[in-house]
């Protein structure tokens, strides 16, 4: 079984994605689909009058300030426009998938910051409503009774805390984490860059292989979102999982081109 | 003017804003601004590492 | 098993509703939950500069005129809003909910109108993108398959066309086909009146018991949606639903004076 | 102007819009304008009872 996520970012056009998606399905590849969501989370913030809130914690790490209007408008995003719209192109193409959020079911469940302490505009400061936080259980009962009965689970942050409340989570984590509770042999994940780069800028500065034990190495290098994309894989393969590739989600035949390889293997 | 929980010592504070994390001249101890008008000071909470999301 | 719906319309405490409801599962009665969300989708329309637009069928029946932008926003609102809200309380209640669409395993399918004849500003015209239409088939074995294992199925519009398009439904009739196609003992329409009231303006009027066969004369004098609701009870009825309750949703124990039958009941 | 497409008469239509109905005077049949600029009519199509949504 694959886990394969696919990013939220722009440049992705996710009926070709689905088109290949599903042609993988067909063709007999057992695959879960985690998806992001974050560009058109800030296209409707910022229509809607609320500006994304990006805040810097203490140790460099990016994220999205997200308190309780945010929450809704991420939730309102991910789940009612990007997985439906997934979900409906999946069935337009004669696979049968079933939508899920992590608050599905508990689905995705893991602990809420209480805090979190940031640097903006110069200042540190804790702040306490945030709505963020990390996975660290999965329902697998739940996947699995989908899985089994023929439906493709295409499964969307947000995740739900211990205390039962919705909690947005970083997507690419929160797949290696279900890659390794499901025991995946593949994590593949899609997003608008061909894959690790040597140099952010340049695009043939593909790193095409990385030994597992080589990860903590590119880990420290990389920067950004593909810090965390490098974390989530290493957690995955220390849980298990034999082989992560990030690869690029657009064009045509992403996923194909990524069950090949073409991309960064990491195993 | 605020006080310092740990050694009470006086802090002034030029628009500390909510939430804001400053540190006692004092004893140097982390604080963090748990209310404006009237300021009232608390130890600012420790953080386990964060991975951010 | 029961079938509950609960609608959309403003002055409906779904906090209080899903505190209720919980108590209710939790004490064994047996519940399948439809909602619908059309207020929040008229204020998120009009925040999104897309205005909802009514119009009216010749033979009078007003509906939600849905292209296909205004049904991004339908579905952001039912699915990623109220749906996954409702979830999130009812886990808070210790109520295992998973949220479903009817777009998900095709759980609600049925054939969408080419067109739709209409009067719009005193003009006849014939709109063919509205994508709009009926629940007639529904996936009772992905119901079954989660009820079986201990989950809540909280659902919600849109459903999917057979070409495998997203449509909007209405909330009530598709309960209706639901609680028949699941063998429902009881389908209970909550919404924000007390049931059909003889005079709109008078919720003193309120009709408590009517026969069944007395049926088709009420669904003559009701009006607007409290006709559509009467139809979809007259479906359910006619298809093996041994009685329909209409009653409010406003208020403390919503659901459980419904059970008790406090509203309209039909049997 | 636009022409019937049943009986060919010729029908006069001020600023229509698409997706009008219009009724042909002549022959009474009931059209949809399926473009403007030029017009063009088409059968307007049966419609099967409606319960709207």
């Amino acid at each position: 079984m694959i886990v394969v996520k696919v990013g939220g970012s722009e440049g992705i056009d996710l009926e070709a994605f689905c088109r290949d998606l599903a042609n993988c399905i067909k063709s007999g590849v057992d695959i879960v689909l985690v998806h992001g969501g974050s560009h058109d989370t800030n296209v409707l913030s910022a229509k809607l009058g609320k500006p994304p809130r990006f805040v810097t914690s203490l140790s460099g790490v990016e994220s999205r300030y997200t308190d309780r209007e945010t929450l809704a408008i991420f939730t309102m995003v991910y789940v009612g426009k990007v997985n439906k719209y997934i979900v409906e192109q999946l069935q337009k193409q004669g696979v049968n998938a079933v939508g899920l959020s992590g608050i599905d079911g508990r689905l995705l469940e893991g602990s809420r910051k209480e805090f979190i302490k940031v640097v903006e505009d110069g200042k540190r400061k804790v702040l306490r409503d945030d709505y963020t936080g990390k996975v660290e259980k999965v329902n697998v009962h739940l996947v699995k009774l989908l899985r089994d009965n023929g439906y493709t689970p295409v499964i969307t942050p947000p995740a739900i805390s211990y205390e039962s409340e919705a909690i947005n989570v970083d997507g690419d984590r929160a797949a290696a984490v279900l890659a390794a509770a499901l025991g995946a042999e593949k994590l593949i994940i899609l997003s608008n860059v061909p894959g690790l780069l040597r140099d952010v800028n340049d695009a043939s500065s593909l790193v095409t292989e990385i030994r597992r034990d080589q990860i903590e190495r590119y880990a420290d290098f990389a920067k950004g979102r593909m810090k965390k994309k490098v974390m989530g894989a290493a957690e995955a393969l220390a849980e298990g999982v034999r082989e992560v590739v990030f690869a690029d989600a657009r064009g045509e035949n992403a996923v194909s081109r990524a069950l090949e390889g073409k991309g960064t293997v990491i195993r | 003017m605020a006080v310092c929980p740990e050694c009470e010592a006086e802090i002034e504070l030029k628009e500390a804003i909510k939430g804001e994390i400053v540190q006692c001249p004092d004893c140097g101890v982390e604080l963090e601004v748990v209310s404006v008008n009237p300021v009232e000071l608390a130890p600012a909470p420790e953080e386990e590492e964060d991975w951010g999301e």
